[in-house]
């Protein structure tokens, strides 16, 4: 639907794009997730036109739009600020791509009465765009956005200037949207929270260059390379050798410790790091468990961290798990104590060095 | 203390309004009832208001452009727009009578094309629209600046071409910027005194009028003109604060 | 399209400056040689650097009160304080000199204390105050407002006295602004002559003596002056650009 | 050592606090937390003096200083944007109060060294501050605070600014400089989530009144009112009837269920509510456990949230569990299947209604 090819893009020296090529479904919500000034808004403004790349190509729909000015582009963008018109009201800005395409009456009047009945926003109609609060002003642009039912919805960090309790209800908003409009979606964003709860597909983006594109399953559980890793707070990130190797597991040295991994295609005594997410690991005392990976380790600390405990304990190499605190409590935790770590092998994930 | 200063302001204008308009509103009506005092002062609005129709015409696009571009030489262009507001206003008038004059290389052009400038109404639209322009690019400018260019981007992301993004999102928003630059250099227009009187003594502006009046007449014949004009460019002014607090808002 | 009114700036200047400097330079340098016209350039540069001090002394609390503050009538003394921008410099002319003559009430209280406006240095420096001063309020105005006020509250906190915390954080930070605000003050004294020339027609100021030498000699004696005054004002200009700039950054 | 006695103040009609009353201790850190717009940043302009409130009283250590001018109070505070004097450097920037107040040369160096040991900024001091990133700047503008030891710190959402990553390193960091120099600190925030790793007591704000003050633990599991429970994010309010009552529990009636609960001084037959957070629920199949409140239930949606799952079951009443990705797999949890939610007497909060 969407595919952008080798995009380069130099923007006064401060942000710029490096050889992006990126294939988005018709349908998908797609998420660029990277942190602040990786260059995420300046790929959005080249999908929509507002700046065109040094070189590359943007295809939309089967049509390669380039070069293509804004308004042939047919793509819907929703700026971080919403950027509401401030001199119509709410329903002059919904109408207003419908007006510009010069439809009938009769056909903005049902496309508007549809979408104000999807988003949630009947009573809002007459309003002046001055006196909404950040989440309306977001439904408002959402709906300019959607109306004249445009190829691809770009949305540049569309809950960020949202309070807590309102993000949360919007992201579910969004997602009921999405599948009612049977929009195609491209948003970016700096939030974890946001591209897990949201995106079928994730494309990590870091200092300009697209490193990751996956599910949020392989995203965060897999990540394919340690900065990824770091971006997505996986602390369990272990250097190992393997030792032995078969179609169904490898046996891999971390020190003077041995533990089972599912295999990859790589050489016997091949250097290679091993991730897995705190969540994925047990602590115990004595439990009888399928885990083939079982160590005796001790506390190193524990930290609040929101209403789980992320707890640090050695057993010859650094491992960080994620506790809640009915376990802490149950298991009399407390920094110096001993501790059984586990986890299963198929919670491992490994990556050639 | 700096209330000193308006004051002083207050008592200055205070005091010719009172002398003229309570103590002796009989030599005030005869004399602003005189023809020639009349026809000097629409000749200043009109003039004027001719000045500023084309600054706005010519003005907008300027301003702008100014206002979305970041170019090579984009504050020498800005220091040129502004050297007139700085210029004594005698030397502007020297100026633009070398050059327009009828033995000038200019002036002799225009004058094949029938438009002549000395003591003409054209020389004191040329004059006024020479010190008043400034004062309307750079307030449509800060209009057009005061306009997120996000929106304009957004009405083209929405279907709009270049021209309709200006026309409905940049163009409104900064009208009230653009019509109080507008009355701004209207009254800077009517105030010029220094480079109207060099390039036309005749036909005489208000100013021009005043100046004469008080050298032929004195205070007696010279103050009731000024008293009109003070009260025309109080309503001129009150339209001015008028849109700039709708601007404000 | 916009930049017919620039070209236009540019070349009515141009014009003046290229007949002179290079075209008749001996004619030039023998009459701004000469010890009158040098005394009343002098003259104009003093007269509007004493109505500027005035402007900075009177002016910098009233813009830093009125940028700190909301209360009543605040549009009000904004639409007083821009009136002398809009009004005819003939017609404040006229008003100040109502006022100020000999036979006027304040007047002859100043003549009491050996201050006498007609005809004086005084009198120069009162109508540039008059129009020039509106210009520093604002700039020093918008100055004041540019600077957060929280930064003064966190001084405050931090143990400063209302009066250090403005020394050491307002002021500073405003002062590009109350420094350009300064220079287009002067500039604008420099400028005047419609109000200076009501008052005090002697001693000339460079205006005046530019109006004079045209209606005597005609364009051969005036524009030399013209041109060392548009020379002078470059120079000024060109300090007032440089501060504007280091302000925007 | 800060004590705000039936405070009142009205700004502009927009903002107001109302018989606001807190006790604050010396070396106590206090999080104010509450929604945006509910009377937090003026509740700390008060106190530094900035305003003067309508009525009421404020004393810090043992003065009376309600009508006081600030730079008398002796109090630091950190506005939400740092505003640091953008025309002096870093060091210069710290100095300020110490200099104002005309301390020895010496002692300001040695005060200076102190503090950028433990904020760890020394590499910044001779920086320009406009260079400086938002994490940096709020070091520096805690730094200034800090120099003179004020009595108290006042922190105007202090991480609202920062991205993610930043906040995270930074909260962990002001914990850290909390306890090394003895500090008085009051916070503002609408983050819950600073609040739980910071405060040593919340104050919970709503609509210029504060409407409870506690631990982290009271406030998040001992809500005292519907309104507290609900921003606090507990989606399990029950009403319930009291059935009987003793010393060691109560029996309460939610429809035609019953369950066991920690006595309240309440009359039986009493209108109650209980409050349990979702992840004090354990939903399994036919566990042993000591959990005395049993019930069989059906699932009725499962919603992904970060990496856990709210699971959403219906047993008569409507219940939420936060439940691990591990949970869900091995019970097999999806819409429609039977499942046991269980939950210990101990973990129910009841209130009256």
């Amino acid at each position: 639907m969407i595919s952008v090819t080798h995009l380069n893009n130099d923007w006064d020296g401060i942000f710029s794009l490096k050889d992006i090529s990126l294939d988005i479904k018709k349908g998908e919500y797609f998420v660029v997730l990277g942190p602040s000034g990786s260059g995420k808004t300046l790929l959005l403004e080249l999908i929509a036109g507002i700046h065109i790349p040094d070189s590359g190509r943007i295809d939309i729909g089967k049509k390669d739009v380039t070069t293509e000015s804004p308004e042939h582009r047919n793509v819907g963008f929703l700026y971080q600020d919403y950027n509401l018109f401030p001199h119509y009201n709410v329903r002059k800005n919904i109408e207003y791509g419908l007006r510009v395409r010069k439809m009938s009456k009769e056909f903005i009047d049902s496309r508007i009465k549809e979408l104000v009945d999807i988003i949630g926003i009947e009573h809002l109609m007459d309003r002046d765009v001055k006196t909404l609060s950040g989440g309306e002003q977001q439904k408002v642009g959402l709906a300019r956005a959607l109306a004249y039912r445009p190829d691809v919805i770009l949305l540049d960090e569309p809950f960020s200037s949202l309070d807590e309790n309102t993000k949360h209800a919007l992201i579910h908003e969004m997602k009921d949207i999405h599948s009612r409009e049977k929009a195609t979606i491209i948003h970016v964003t700096h939030s974890q929270e946001e591209s897990m709860l949201l995106a079928d597909r994730i494309g990590i983006m870091m200092e300009g260059r697209i490193v990751q594109v996956g599910t949020p399953e392989e995203i965060f559980y897999k990540p394919t390379s340690v900065d990824v890793a770091r971006f997505v707070k996986i602390e369990n990130v272990w250097e190992a050798r393997v030792v032995t190797r078969d179609e169904e597991a490898m046996l891999l040295r971390i020190g003077d410790k041995e533990l089972v991994a599912p295999p990859i295609k790589v050489q016997k005594g091949s250097e290679v790091r091993v991730i897995i997410r705190p969540e994925d690991i047990i602590l115990g005392h004595g439990q009888v468990t399928s885990a083939r990976n079982t160590f005796l380790g001790k506390v190193v600390s524990l930290e609040k961290c929101g209403f789980y405990y992320m707890v640090r304990v050695d057993c010859g190499f650094p491992v960080v798990a994620a506790i809640t605190r009915r376990s802490v409590d149950s298991l009399g935790l407390e920094p110096g104590k001993n501790v059984e770590v586990l986890f299963k092998a198929t919670a491992l994930h490994v990556i050639e060095k | 203390m700096g209330l000193v200063i308006v004051l002083f302001v207050f008592i200055t204008l205070f005091n010719l309004l009172y002398k003229q308009l309570l103590l002796d509103p009989g030599n005030f009506f005869s004399i602003v009832t005189d023809s020639m005092v009349l026809r000097s002062i629409w000749l200043t609005l009109y003039a004027s208001f001719l000045a500023t129709l084309i600054a706005v015409v010519l003005g907008i696009p300027l301003a702008y452009f100014m206002a979305r571009h970041d170019f090579f030489g984009k504050q020498l262009l800005e220091a040129f727009i502004d050297i007139p507001i700085i210029i004594p206003h005698t030397v502007a008038g020297i100026a633009l009578f070398s050059l327009l004059t009828r033995k000038g290389t200019v002036g002799s052009v225009f004058e094949n094309l029938g438009i002549v400038f000395q003591d003409s109404l054209w020389g004191i639209v040329v004059a006024m629209l020479f010190v008043s322009y400034p004062f309307f690019v750079n307030a449509a400018k800060e209009g057009f600046a005061s306009v997120n260019p996000n929106l304009e981007r957004v009405a083209r992301t929405l279907g709009a071409s270049q021209w309709r993004s200006f026309y409905n999102i940049s163009l409104p928003l900064a009208s009230p910027h653009i019509v109080s630059g507008a009355i701004m250099s209207w009254a800077r227009g009517i105030s010029e005194f220094g480079a109207v009187v060099v390039i036309a003594y005749y036909p005489m502006i208000a100013s021009t009028m005043i100046f004469y009046r008080f050298n032929t007449g004195g205070l007696q014949e010279s103050q009731p003109i000024a008293v009109l004009l003070i009260l025309i460019c109080f309503l001129t002014f009150a339209l001015f604060r008028y849109f700039s607090r709708k601007r404000r808002r």
